[in-house]
This record gives structure tokens, sequence and C-alpha cells, in this order.
């Protein structure tokens, strides 16, 4: 079992090494997508050999070598693979080997196709370090892994110039990228202090020493431990105020925000909750779970009321995932992991496969985003439309797709939970989710043909592309009949969560709710946005104009706020510093230089040539030494 | 063989003065090939290395002024070591990266020998004046390096370099002869032996003078804020492999310094004076950055960041504990590494184009691909990327400084922001966006020379990430020690307390 | 009827020096300088004398000797000196003699 | 009744006289010479100078320096530092002469005079340091500067007359004020031996007015010192007298009776010092502080080398002093080691400037030697830069050159000593020293040489004599790390030895 786990972990590096090191410099090579998606499969392969040999005999621990030894520090490449992270494994090699085939059509036309498999496999590498680790540092290298591949990924076309602010609220790939990075810089701090007090505290970074050691630690202690972390986690999870940088990250290729952005590493954050439960279900960090589960239902909310009136197509989609995490995190700091982890699966599927949609429409449409101009596309891309239609209905949670049965069982265990609130907002959310997936949904594919009179050709992706995504599909409709199974397995590993009798009983009217809440939804977008003719959608200009579309089209402000008080000031401050350094710090020395070049100046004005004067001065230093005599005898 | 360590320092000057003799069209040919035997010698010092033993090794001692305690005495250990090492690759691969063109080449190679000599001297040496003596020595060759070969104000920075460490280093100097004296006092001998002194017991008061006198001059070749503004000009005005060997060798020499001299000798006062270094180095982390991001030419932001990362080396030299100390000489060589890599590449834009300024740039990732992503290595290696060389060392300096203080961990972590948003911004600005600049249209990609120069950089910064166990062990056996004996020599209790010995002894 | 002792003799010597040394602070022909510090030499001498005589040690009485000797040679060295100078400048007023500065 | 006077020739001790009578009766020799056969060759003339001096250095070595010796009606004292000094003396002066023997004709030379004349001078020097008598230290000194008033105008251009007259002229008013200052002393004590100064003084010490009249004594000598030191602001004379003088005389004056000044120095203050009169050392301490100072300051700002190096000079001087105030064992020895290594560098360096004298002001109207003549000079002759960068860094005290030996060993004493402040001043001020020094470095080295240089205007005087002190001036700055162990041993031995103060 242990090469498997080397099988599945390297498999991806051996795809990036092939593709970066051979290929990089030649343009296209279809080899390179052929046998990189052949090595995410083997992985994939691997991760289902591993997971069926987890659930029969249990995790299995492996040691590579130790990496960073000195001190009392012990830092080896050891990998875990136990019910958690072989769920992961699953979910990440899945969708991973979905959308390098995808992506062998999509970047067909790219001239940079090779360099695009290299990172993207190295992004699947990394991901596997983060969800393999069995420790806190390993994690934190694949952390900042996908790091730098989402970074490489979202600035894929750096040829793109800078546009303003206005114009395009991303500016451009290279930007985003770096907003993104840093953003994500921001929080991984957080995530570092985390590390330094785990390992001053407990002696050690590895996971199971790690968790057998909390019970001796301080409250207070533990609660740092525990906001550190999640600090960590609101970054790569974007989760407010840290958000800003998931929506811009829409700037790179679609396969990159169908794979990074919305299933795997925007997760970490909630896998890193998930990992660290023994902490967060401490009753010491209480109120952190808390806090945790009500800024998720607060970023569920928030991200939805986005989606509601965002034009870009792509920008929906990051939207609802926003949102979607948000649910993730609230399940997860109720203390129902599992439900978060299942959550975190469905999710992926559906919102993989409504990306990769997405991406198809954009392809057909020559990156076109703005769904305002698109419209009726069915008739030229039916599958495409399929695909998006079943991802939409699970992203809904209408029942028997996946997302009801995960999406339901958060908004049950908020209730269960007697947090009424943030049941409130998920399921008010709920509905709103269904509405803004739907109103892309018809706007794109429903109604006047708009894209006709802007002169688009539109066509559907190649076939086997289709085909390629049809696993997707599958899981996004039927994931959610497997939920006992899936409860069986990972509660192994996982705390349980059961839901009170109580609950169980209103459990049917519950969901009754979400679901009447949700068809709402879809009937109100259906009846603005899906008419033709007469009952066709018009722009409402006034409505545009008003202050709620206004906060909502620009983010709140956020962004805006962002640049006002944060970019601007510290660049501001920064060349304010600039001059500083110059006028002040270095005018210091160079005054010290200058003075005492004055000081000679002035001085060798005694040196007149004149020898009166020169017997004068003598007559002078006599002088002196008399009272330099006299003052220092009279003083000691 | 035992006397290694004076062939390492005195080969390379030996070589200069007969380089003289060589004719200038193979004066690089010649340079290349006696800074390859340098480096080959150093590692096979590594290969010679006890592991077992953390103390001084290849100790050689010859008496050269009995009468006032001086003589000649050098020694490695594994703090040490890896800095030689470092030394002699980056001037091996510095000499590469020369341009045949390059004017006055035959000068230029018998400097760098020279500068080498000095170089490996001050960090072998284990005689305080023998120390002084490389040490000062090592201005001379550099003040002609930037002097000859550099910008428009080369002779004012150059000049600048030289005045602003000599005045820094004669006070130094003063802090040398004082313990001397205190040596001389307590046992009547006069030796100026690191390796006595570390024996010599210190009241609190002598510490704090002493201690103040040594960081002048450490402080400076550093720079510490706010003595770094002679770096900037340093490196602005300086040719391409005068930075390199600057940022990579000469500011280690500082931190080296403060390891060597004030740790061990002066314990007390060295953790007594943790909150002002914290301080000062806190300072140097978030304001150098900012200034650094406020540069308008690439090679100023590289410099800039240098100053901003030898602030998180700083910390780690004065968390007191092995994680943080060893962290920090891992860094010194990282930073060696990725500074000098990031010069050097610096240097190859320059030379193509005559300019540095970031806004003469923009989109090179599409005429340059494979100079774009040695540069992204190393702009990764800049930001602590894991698993990159730069990681280690970071990660380590801030875990062991937060032992000390949580605030000033936090603030100095701020280095992996800001580190990356002046580094970032400076990609964007030179490699990304369209290639709109006429004059970059036609630029070549790295040819076989820079290559050569390059890869082996690209390679120790992905090994040295991934596998750090060879380097780290020895100086983490060697930090455990210093930090021993720090330990055992320190006389305030609290002195005691700060310093965190590790469980794992120091064998 | 006033006894005249050491003291008046170290007076006057002490008045001669210092208007010998005024002689040399002010005065700007050359010639004249010599000759103030010749006035100084012998304060010194008067100086010597008296103390010898106080003490009835006749080494002051040789440095008074020596001192005149040295005067002499001096004077001799100088007018030298002078000599050459005014062939040069053709005056000796010290005002002129000023090439060398800074 | 006159009784007749007897002394016993071994009384008198004459050994100890040889020395200056060697030196003396070489000069009269040269003269004898002349008066013989005229026109000879000034080759002749140094050769005999050289050998005179070795007869005169193996006369003072054989001297007994192991107690202290009096000789000549007691009035000379051979004891450590009198040997050490004299052997300084001579070295320096063997070392110096052979500078004349340049491939262009000076004036100077061709007088057999020059060379008597400088053999007086030295036998002056060394009657200055072998006696605690003040009438033989007076005598000495004035010897020795008259001699050297003359040698300087012998350089025959109207500055080295203005030199000589300015010198001469501050020499006599410093020469007053010796024979005044000796004259207060010989009230307080009615004894002019050094020796018996102290005794007396320390038992009127605590008399009324006693300090009244220390004061005026001591302060009167201490201007005479500091004008022979130049030191602030005594100083005046200095750069315009080695300005006037030719660069050979100029080294020499930066040495030789600065060794011979510091020993009485040593006789004189460290007598008050050690009498626990403070504020001696505070007025030394000062004079010394400011010197250095000052004098760094206005060497920053001269445009020619010479000059540079006078106010260079005046202010290794000021550091020197320093150890006057210290007065310890360690820094007397310091003193010597300063001098011993300094010696070679400046000898170098003056050479340096020798070499390159042009008999036209090519570059200057006013200077032989503006900065200007030495850019670009590594491009025009390589090793001439190397050479003089060499002495420049040394002089600047970078290690391992001989000046920093010097350095580091006075500052270590002024450490030992307690003054760490002084010890930091005195380190700052090497780094301000630093920049006039590399000014020149940068010259040679970072400059593209101007037009009118080409090797025949900078090599214009060499010869292969002076190529030989280059190169024995080169290897000792070079190779000093070796020398000065040996160098504190002997000098040490020798300070240890002698007897000054009480």
């Amino acid at each position: 079992m242990e090469n498997l786990v080397y099988v599945a972990l390297f498999a991806p590096f051996i795809g990036s090494l092939f593709a970066g090191l051979f290929f990089a410099r030649s343009p296209k090579t279809h080899l390179v997508g052929v046998v990189n998606s052949t090595l995410i499969a083997i992985a994939f392969i691997a991760s289902v050999t591993l997971a069926l040999h987890v659930a029969e005999h249990g995790a299995v621990h492996v040691t590579m070598m130790t990496w960073i030894g000195i001190g009392d520090l012990n830092i080896p490449f050891g990998f875990l693979v136990d019910e958690v992270s072989v769920t992961m494994m699953l979910v990440v090699t899945l969708v991973s080997t979905i959308v390098h085939i995808y992506s062998t059509g999509y970047m067909d036309h790219d001239r940079a196709y090779n360099r695009f498999f290299a990172y993207l496999s190295a992004f699947v590498f990394s991901m596997m370090i983060l969800v393999m680790s069995d420790n806190f540092a390993g994690l934190f290298i694949g952390w900042e892994g996908v790091g730098v591949c989402s970074w490489l990924l979202i600035g894929f076309w750096y040829h793109k110039e800078d546009r303003p602010f206005d114009e395009n609220p991303s500016i451009s790939p290279s930007w985003a990228a770096n907003e993104a990075f840093i953003m994500n810089r921001v929080a991984d701090l957080g995530m570092l202090v985390g590390i330094f007090l785990i390992y001053w505290n407990t002696g050690s970074l590895q996971y199971d020493e790690v968790f057998a050691q909390l019970p001796y630690l301080a409250d207070g202690l533990l609660v740092s431990i525990a906001i550190a972390l999640f600090i960590g986690a609101m970054g790569k999870s974007a989760q407010f105020p840290l958000h800003t940088w998931l929506t811009d990250a829409m700037e790179g290729p679609t396969p990159v925000s169908a794979l990074i952005h919305a299933a795997t590493m925007v997760t970490a954050g909630v896998f890193l909750v998930i990992r660290a439960n023994p902490l967060y279900s401490l009753e010491a960090v209480h109120e952190v779970s808390m806090f945790i589960a009500s800024l998720g239902a607060f970023v569920a909310f928030y991200a939805a009321s986005m989606a509601l009136s965002a034009r870009d197509i792509k920008r929906i989609v990051a939207l609802s995932t926003l949102s979607q995490l948000g649910y993730m995190f609230a399940a997860a700091g109720l203390g129902a992991y599992w439900i978060a982890l299942f959550h975190l699966a469905a999710h992926a599927f559906f919102k993989a496969l409504l990306f990769l949609g997405a991406g198809n429409v954009m392809h057909a449409m020559d990156d076109e985003l703005d769904i305002f101009k698109m419209g009726g596309l069915k008739k030229v891309m039916f599958g495409s439309y399929v695909y998006m239609g079943i991802a939409s209905v699970a992203l809904a949670g209408l029942p028997f797709f996946a997302g009801f049965y995960s999406k339901d069982a958060i908004i049950e265990t908020a209730f269960n939970d007697g947090s009424f609130i943030i049941w409130g907002i998920l399921v008010i959310t709920a509905g709103m989710t269904a509405f803004y997936s739907f109103r892309q949904v018809f706007f794109t594919f429903h109604g006047e043909e708009r894209y006709k009179a802007l002169g688009f050709h539109p066509h559907d992706m190649y076939k086997y592309v289709l085909v390629a995504m049809a696993p997707l599909a599958i899981l996004a409709i039927s994931f959610g009949w497997f939920m006992d199974n899936f409860h069986e397995f990972i509660t192994k590993n996982l705390p349980d969560y059961e839901m009170s009798h109580h609950t169980h009983h209103l459990a049917p009217l519950l969901g009754t709710l979400v679901i009447v809440l949700a068809v709402t939804g879809i009937v109100i977008a259906y009846k603005k946005y899906a008419g033709t003719g007469a009952n066709a959608w018009r722009r409402n200009e006034k409505f545009e104009q008003s202050f709620i579309y206004k906060l909502v089209a620009n983010q709140y402000y956020v962004p805006h706020f962002y640049d006002q008080f944060i970019v601007q000031p510290y660049t501001e401050a920064s060349k304010k510093f600039w001059e500083l350094d110059k006028a002040v710090v270095d005018g210091f020395v160079d005054f010290i230089g200058k003075a005492s070049y004055k000081i000679g100046d002035v001085s060798r004005r005694m040196q007149n040539g004149n020898l009166s004067s020169y017997l004068n001065w003598m007559g002078v230093g006599a002088l002196i030494l008399v009272l330099i005599a006299t003052v220092s005898s009279v003083i000691g | 063989m035992d006397s290694i360590l004076t062939i390492l320092i005195f080969f390379p000057a030996l070589a200069g003065f007969l380089g003289f003799v060589v004719d200038k069209n193979s004066a690089k040919a010649y340079g290349v090939a006696v800074a390859a035997i340098e480096l080959l010698l150093s590692l096979w010092l590594w290969a010679k290395y006890d592991l077992s033993n953390a103390g001084m090794q290849f100790v050689e001692k010859v008496d050269l002024i009995p009468q006032f305690g001086i003589s000649y005495n050098v020694g490695v250990d594994g703090i040490s070591l890896f800095i030689v090492i470092m030394a002699a690759l980056i001037t091996l691969l510095g000499i590469i990266l020369l341009r045949d063109d390059t004017k006055k080449m035959k000068n230029m190679i018998v400097s760098l020998l020279f500068l080498e000599m000095t170089m490996v001297g001050v960090f072998l040496a284990l005689d305080a004046i023998v120390f002084y003596l490389f040490w000062e020595l090592s201005l001379v060759p550099m003040l002609y390096i930037v002097g000859a070969w550099g910008g428009p104000d080369r002779v004012y920075a150059a000049v600048k370099f030289f005045l602003y460490t000599f005045a820094g280093s004669l006070i130094m100097l003063v802090g040398l002869l004082a313990t001397a004296y205190l040596y001389h006092e307590a046992t009547g001998d006069w030796s100026f032996s690191i390796l006595d002194w570390y024996t010599l017991e210190l009241t609190e008061t002598q510490q704090f003078w002493l201690f103040l006198a040594f960081f002048a001059g450490f402080a400076i070749k550093v720079p510490m804020f706010p003595f770094h503004t002679w770096l900037p000009w340093a490196h602005g005005q300086a040719p391409t492999i005068g930075s390199v060997i600057l940022a990579a060798v000469l500011l280690k020499m500082g931190t080296y310094g403060f390891v060597r001299f004030s740790l061990p000798i002066l314990p007390d006062a060295s953790v007594t004076f943790t909150p002002f270094i914290m301080i000062l180095s806190i300072i140097m982390v978030i304001y150098t950055a900012m200034v650094a991001f406020a540069q308008k030419d690439m090679k100023q932001v590289i410099a800039y960041s240098s100053v901003s990362h030898m602030g998180v080396i700083m910390l780690g030299v004065f968390a007191m504990n092995a994680e943080g100390l060893g962290g920090s000489v891992f860094l010194m060589l990282s930073h060696g590494i990725v500074s000098g890599a990031l010069f050097m590449l610096v240097g190859v834009i320059y030379e193509r184009r005559g300019t540095k300024l970031m806004s003469e740039f923009g989109g090179l990732a599409a005429v340059m691909p494979v100079y774009a992503t040695i540069f992204g290595v190393m702009l990764m290696a800049s930001v602590g990327l894991p698993l990159t060389i730069g990681f280690v060392g970071e990660f380590l300096v801030l875990l062991g400084f937060y032992n000390v203080s949580p605030l000033g961990t936090i603030l100095a972590g701020t280095t992996i922001i800001i580190g990356a948003v002046y580094m970032l911004v400076l990609y964007k600005r030179s490699f990304f966006g369209p290639l709109t600049n006429e004059k970059n249209k036609e630029l070549k990609d790295l040819d076989k020379r820079e290559l050569t120069a390059l890869i082996p950089l690209v390679m120790i910064v992905v090994w040295l990430g991934v596998y750090p166990k060879p380097v780290l062990e020895p100086i983490d056996n060697s930090v455990k020690l210093l930090l021993t004996q720090m330990e055992k020599k320190a006389i305030s209790s609290e002195t005691k307390e700060a310093i965190v010995i590790n469980e794992k002894e120091a064998k | 009827m006033l006894e005249i002792g050491v003291n008046h003799y170290l007076v006057l010597s002490g008045l001669l020096f210092s208007i010998g040394f005024m002689g040399v602070l002010r005065r700007k022909n050359l010639l004249m300088l010599f000759f103030a510090t010749e006035v100084m030499l012998n304060a010194v001498n008067i100086a010597f004398a008296a103390i010898g005589s106080y003490y009835g040690d006749l080494s002051g009485q040789m440095f008074a000797f020596f001192v005149i000797a040295v005067a002499a040679s001096e004077v001799a060295v100088g007018l030298g000196l002078l000599i050459l100078l005014y062939k040069k400048y053709g005056s000796l007023d010290l005002d002129v003699i000023s090439s060398m500065k800074g | 009744m006159l009784e007749p006077v007897n002394i016993s020739l071994e009384a008198l001790n004459l050994s100890t006289l040889m020395p200056m009578l060697i030196a003396i009766g070489g000069g009269l020799i040269i003269l004898l010479i002349d008066l013989v056969k005229d026109n000879l060759h000034k080759s002749l003339y140094v050769m005999l100078t050289i050998l005179i001096l070795l007869v005169d250095l193996g006369s003072t070595m054989s001297l007994t320096y192991g107690a202290t010796e009096k000789g000549f009606f007691d009035v000379l004292l051979m004891d450590g530092i009198a040997v050490l000094s004299q052997v300084l003396v001579l070295v320096a002066s063997m070392l110096f002469i052979p500078l004349a023997l340049t491939s262009k004709r000076f004036h100077e030379y061709s007088y057999p005079e020059f060379f008597a004349l400088f053999l007086f001078m030295i036998a002056g020097f060394q009657f200055m340091v072998s006696s605690d008598n003040l009438i033989l230290i007076f005598i000495g000194l004035e010897t020795a500067s008259l001699s050297l008033y003359t040698l300087i105008a012998l350089h025959n251009r109207s500055n080295s007359f203005e030199a000589a007259v300015k010198y001469f002229t501050m020499g006599a008013l410093a020469a007053g004020f010796f024979t005044m200052g000796s004259a207060v002393l010989y009230g307080i004590s009615g004894s002019l031996e050094l020796g018996q100064v102290a005794v007396a003084i320390s038992e009127r010490m605590s008399e009324s007015g006693m300090m009244i009249l220390l004061l005026g004594g001591a302060g009167l000598l201490l201007a005479a010192f500091a004008f022979k030191l130049s030191l602030f602001p005594f100083h005046t004379w200095a750069p315009d007298v080695y300005e006037g003088a030719s660069a050979p005389l100029a080294g020499y004056m930066s040495v030789v009776p600065k060794v011979a000044a510091f020993v009485v120095s040593m006789r004189i203050f460290e007598m008050f010092i050690e009498l626990e009169i403070h504020w001696v050392q505070t007025m030394i301490i000062t004079l010394a502080v400011i010197t250095m100072t000052i004098a760094n300051l206005m060497a920053l700002v001269q445009e020619d080398v010479k000059r540079m190096l006078a106010y260079s000079s005046i202010s290794h001087a000021g550091f020197v002093m320093v150890a006057i105030a210290l007065a310890t064992d360690k820094a007397n020895t310091g003193v010597f080691l300063y001098y011993a290594l300094f010696m070679f560098t400046n000898l170098g360096a003056f050479t340096m400037l020798w070499v390159s004298r042009h008999k036209d002001r090519v570059h200057h109207a006013r200077f032989d030697h503006p900065y200007e003549k030495f850019s670009g000079m590594i491009k025009i002759m390589p090793m001439g830069a190397i050479v003089m960068a060499l002495f420049m860094l040394s002089l600047a005290g970078v290690p391992p050159f001989s000046v920093f030996w010097g350095k580091i060993y006075l500052m270590s004493a002024t450490v030992d000593a307690g003054y760490l402040w002084l010890a930091i001043v005195m380190g700052l001020n090497s780094a301000i020293a630093a920049y006039y020094y590399l000014k020149l470095v940068v010259y040679m080295f970072l400059r593209e040489p101007s037009k009118e240089i080409n090797h025949e205007t900078v090599y214009y005087n060499v010869s292969k004599p002076l190529l030989t002190i280059l190169g024995f001036a080169v290897i000792v700055t070079v190779a000093s790390i070796f020398m000065v162990n040996p160098l504190i041993e002997y000098i040490n031995a020798m300070v240890q030895s002698s007897n000054f103060g009480i």
C-alpha cells in the first residue's frame, strides 16, 4: 500500500516535470495532454485502491524522509492516508482527471498548451501534499504550493494588459494572480503563527502527537491556536474579508477555475478545519467554532447576494462557490465535520461540472463572459445545456440531486444546534442560490438569441470532452444517494453528528421549506429571464441605478475599500518612506560627510600663509593650554 | 591534509598574484579555473568534515605576535563551513557570468580572487585580529570593483561603502581590544583567540559596552536600519558581480559576526539587547520592504529586499534557541544563493538593454521564457515558498523567534506578505503584460554562459529546499554547542532562562 | 632702602619676555621679529642668571651662555634666510610672504 | 683658590658620546673632502653619509641598555629609549638619504654642505634624545633645528625659502618658550636635571602658588614641544614647510624630528603625569584629540598630495600624542612601534612623490603633486599605482599593512588605560582619514588619466636607488605582520629598561 501512496502522490508530479522540463519551450504537444491526463488518472486509480484499503484495514501512514530537523524540531515528509484524506484524494484526483481531459480540448488553441499542463499537474501534486501530509508543516507545503500554482494559473494569460478597474474589476490576469497570492499570504501568516504556537506548546507538528496533547493545553492558548489556524483557512477558502481574490481569480483559464477555484484548493480551508477537528470540537474553543459557523453563514448569504446581480458568467459561479464554502464552514463550525466534508465532495463535483459547462459557453462565445450578450444557446450547445442544468439543479438543492442531501443536512444541523439565525440565513440563501443559478442558466441558454446581433457563431465543445464530463454529471446527480455509506465510512475518523429526535422529527418539514424556497427562486428566474419575444427580458436601467443594485454589483465596495484604504495608502507610504530614506536616513550620513568637509574648509582659513598670524596662533595656543590646565585643575 | 583551511584561504590570493602574469585574453578562463579549484577544495573540506564533532575542526594555530597575543588561528565548524562553500560557489558562478568583453578583465579577476581570500578568511578566522584583518581587507577589492566597473555614481557609492563600514569596524576594533584587555586582566595572558574569549566571564556592564562596540561594526555591515543607506548606493552602482558578492557573502559577515562574537562572548548583553535588536530588525523588515516597493529600478528593489531579509536573519540570531539561530545561519546561505541569483538575473537584462528601470520592460516572459522561469523560481525562493531554500530558513527563524516575542514575530512575519508584494509587483511589471516596448521584442533568451551560472543556483534552491538535512545537521550541532556554551557562561538568571537548550544535546 | 632680590630680576625677566612676545605677535617686519625673539631669549638669560645666583648653582649661568650661543647662531642662519628672501620678494613684510596657504 | 679640575676619563664615559662624535666627525670629514677636491659627485657623499651613519648605528647599538648609563659630566643619559630612538633616527636617515640619488639634478645635492649639515642635524637629534639635562636637550634641539632650516632652504625655490623662514621664526619663538619653561622649572627646583626637578617638585607640591608656577612651566614646555610635534594650534608651519621642502626631506621631517621630540616629551611630561599632576594629562589629551581631528578635517580639503600628507602627518602625531598622556610602558612602546612602522610607509609615499617630481609644474600652477597628476595612474604605470595604493591603505590603517599594527597597539594601550572613549575617537579619526587617502586611490584607480599625463611625467625622476628604497618600503609595509613581534619585543625591553620621570 505504501507504494500506492507514493504513486498517488508523485504521478501528478511526474506529469508536471514531464511537461515542464521537456516540452515547455515547444508550442503544443498533444502527447503532453495525453500523458498528463493518464498520470492523473493513475493517481485517481491509486486513490480508489487506497480508499478501499482504508475502508477495510484503516489508515496508511508512511514517512518518506526527514525534511527539516533542527533543535527539537523534526519535520518529516510523512503522509497519512486515512478516511478524511482519502476522501479528499478521491475528490481531487477525480476532478483533476476530468479537468485535465477537458483541458486537452479547451486549451487546444493556446500556444502555451504544454506549460498549462505543467502547471496544472503541479497543482494536483501540491494539493495531494496538502491533503496527505501527516503534519502541519507538510500541510503548509501543499498550502503554499497550491497558492503558487494558483498564481501561475490565474496569471496564465500574463500577456493581457491591465485595464481600469471600472472596465474590468479584476484588471488583468497578472494583477488578479498577484492579488490572490498576496491575500493568501496574509492568511498564511496566521497559519504560520498557529504552527508556531503548536510547536512551542506541544513540541511537535505531527497531527497525532499534537492532538493527543490538546487536552493538556490552557484554554486561552487553544483559542489562539484555533483562531490562527482559522485565519489561514479564511485565506485559502476566501472567507470574508479575504474573499475578493476569488472572483478576480476568474481571469484564469476556465479549467483552472473549475479545478482550483471551485472544487479543490478553495476547500483547503474547510479541510483544515475538518482535519483539526479535535481542536475545534473542544469546549474551550466553542466560541471560535461558533464564529466560524456564523462567518460561514454570513459569507453564504453575502456571496449569494452578489451573485444575484452579477453579469459575468464565471463570476456568478465563483460567487456561488464562495457561498457554498460558507455553508461548509457553517457545518464545520457547528461540529458537523462529516457533513461539511460531504458537502465539500458533492460541491466539488457539481461545481466543477458547472464551471466546465461555463467554460464550454465561453469557448463557444469567443471568451465572452457577459450573460446579457448570450441567450438561447441551448439550440447550438445542447450537451453543455444539459450539464449546466444538472449542475444548477444540484446546486439549487432540488431533491435527489447531490446538493439536496448535503446542503439540507447543513441546514438541518444549524436548526438542530439551535442557531436559528444561522439557520434562517442559510435557508434564505438556499432560495437565493436557486434563483441566481437558474438566472444564469436561463440567461445563457433560454430567451432571445441576443448573441446573434453581436456576431457570435457558437458551437459546442468537442464530443470527447463532453463525454469526459459525464462522470461529474453522474456524481452531481447521484452522489447524495451514498450519504449513508459515506457516513459510515467517514465517522470512523471524524466525530459523528447526530440530529436530535426533535430535529429528526421536523426534518421533512424543514426540507420541504427549503425545497419550496428553491423552487420559488427557480420559477421567478424562469419568469423573468427565460421568456422570448414579448416576454423577453429587458434591461431595467432604473433598477440598475438604485443604491441596492449598485452596492451589490460593486461587491459592497469592498474592493474599492481595499484600494482606497490599503493599496493606495501603502503605495503612498512606501513612496514617502523612500523619500525619507533618501532625505533623512541617507541625508544624515551625507550630512556628516559634508559637515566634515565644511569644517575642514573653514578651518583651513587659519592656514592663511601669513607668518604673523601663525605666530599669533602659537600665542593663542599657549593661552588655550593654560586655560585647559586651569579649568582641569579647578574641576578635578 | 591538516592545513586545508590555510590552503583554502590563501590559494585564491596566491592565484591572484600569479594572475598578473596571465594574458588578458585568458584571464577569465584562469579565474574560472582557480575559483573552481577553490570550490572543489571547499567541498573536500565538507567531505572531510566530521559530523559528530560540533566544535572547531581543522584548527591551525601559529603565533604571529605572541607579545600581543595575536596568532594565526583558523578553524571551521558547522556555522562557518557552508558559508565558506557558498562564498566559493558564488565567486565561481560570478566569474562564469562575467562577459567576455568586460573591460580590464584581468584586473577584475585578480580583484575577485583577492576578495575571495578575504571572504574565506573572515569566516574561518578564530583570532579576532585575523578576523578583523580579513574583514577590513575585503573592503579594498570591493572598493575597486564597485569603483572601476560601476555605474555613473560609482566612485561616490564605492567610497561611501568603504568609509561607512570602515568607521563602524574601527569602533568594533576598540571593542576587540577591550575584550583582549579584559581577558588579560582575568588571566594574565594576552590573547585574541575567540575560543579563549569564549571562556572569559564578563560583568554585565562590560558586556553592555562591548556589545555596543561590536554592534557598530556588525550592524553597519549587515546593514541594519538605520545604517543601511550605503547598501542601495553600492548595489545601485556596482557591476553585477559586485552586487552578487556583496549581497551573497559580504553582508553575511555582519550577521556571522554577531553569531561568532556577540552571542558567545557576551551572552547576557545579547539577551539584554534582544528587544532593541528586535525593534531595529522589525523596522528593517517592514520599512525597507516598503521602500523596495516604491523603487522604479529592478536592482534597487532587490537591494532593499536584501536589507529586509537581513532583518529576518538578525531576528533569528537573537532567538536564543537552536531553531532560530540555526535557521538564521541557514537563511544566510539561502539569502546568499537567492539574492546572488537575483542580482545575476538583473545583470543579465541590464547587459542586454542597458537599463534596469521596470518601466522599460513588461511582457518579457514572452520573449525570454527561460529567463522568466529562472527569475520566477528565485522570486518564489525569495518570498519563502516551501520546498525552496528560502522557506527553510525563514520558517525556522520565525518559529524560533516566536518563543522570544510572539508580537515581534507577527510583525516580522509580515515579510511573507510585503515581501511578496514588492517581488510580485516587480515580476508583474517586468515580465507580465503586453510586450509594448519595441526594444524588447528582439531580446535574446539566456545563453550558455548565463545558464551555466544560473542553473546550479536553481538546482541548489530546490535541493536544499527539499532536502536541507545535510546542511542543517552540522549547523544544528554547532548551534547547540554554541547555545550550551552561552548558557554555561551567562551570569544572570534571566539570560539562562532566555537561552533554550534543546533536549537533544549537541554531540 | 630697597633691597634688589631675586624676585625683582624675575619680574624684569617676565616683563622683557612679554615685551618680546608681544613683539613677535605684533611685528610685521621680519627683521623686527628676529629682534623680538632675541629680546625674549635675553629675558630668559636674566631669569637664569638670577635664579642661578639665588641657588648658588652654576648650571643656570651655563644655560644662559648656551642660550647666547644659540641665539647667535640663530641670527646667523636667520639673517642668511632673510637675505635670500629679500632677494626673492624684495620686501620683508610678512603680509607679502604668504604664497603657501590653505 | 682655584683647585685643579680633576676629571677621570673613565667617569666621562666617552662611549656614550661616541655616536654624536661620529656624526659630527663625519660631517667634518665631508667638509674636508670638499676642501681637498671639489665637484665630486653626490653619490660619493650619499654613500659616505650612509657609511658614517652605519658606524654611528654600530656604536649606538653597542651601548648597553640593561642599566641606565650616564656619561660626560652626567649630562648624557643613555637609557633604553635613548638608544632606541637613536637607532630609529639613524635607520630613518639611512633610508632617506639615498633619495638624493635621483636621475635629475637637484640644487641642494650638489653641495657637500648638505650632507655635512645632515649629519650635524642627526648629531643634534642624538643629543636631544639622550639627555635628561635641559641644557643639552636645548642644544641638541637647536643644533638639529638650525641645520634643518638650512636644509629646507637649500632646495632653492622661493617656496623653500618661505618655508624655511616660517619654520625658523616659529622655531625661534618655540625656543623662547622652551627656555622660559626651563627657567621656571629651574626656579622651582634649582636644577636642570629632570630627575632632580621631579624630586624637588614632589617635595614642594603642596606649597601655595606652586601650581601656578608649574602651570606656567609645563604650559610653556608643552607649547614648545607641541610646536615641534606640530600639534594644533602650533602646527601651522607644517603644511607650508612640507610643501616648500623637497619630498624626501618632508618625509624625513614627518618621522625623525618627531621621534626625537616624542622622546623628550616622554621624559618631561610623563614626569609631570607620574607626579599626579592631572591637568597635564588633560592638556595633552585635549591637544591630541583636537590635533588629530582638525588636521584630518583640513586634510580632507587639500588639493595637493604632499600637503595632504603634511596634514596627515600632523594627525598621526596627534594620534601618537595620546600615548604621552597615558604614560604607561605599553603606550611608550606604542610610540616607537608606531613610528618604526609609520616610517616605512611614509618613506614609501614620499618616495613615490619624489619619483614623480617634475621640474615644471605641469598640472597646477602652485602644486607639484596635485591629485590630478595621479589620475588614471593604474593605466599608465600599474605597479606604481598599486604600490602607492598600498602606502595609502597602510596610512589609513587597513590591516595587515604596517601602520595598522601601530594603530592597534596604541589603541590597545589607550583601552588598557581605561580611556575607551579616547580609543573610539582615535578609531573614528582613522575613518575620517581614510577618506583622503582613498581620494588618492580613487584618483589613481578609478579616474581616467588626463591628457598631459604619460609615463614620462610620472616617472620623471626615477632611478635605481629610488626603486630600491621603494621596494624596501613596500616589503616592510606589506610584510610588517611578521616584524611586529620582534619589534615589540625589542622596543618593550628598551622601554622597560629606561629610567625617566622620577
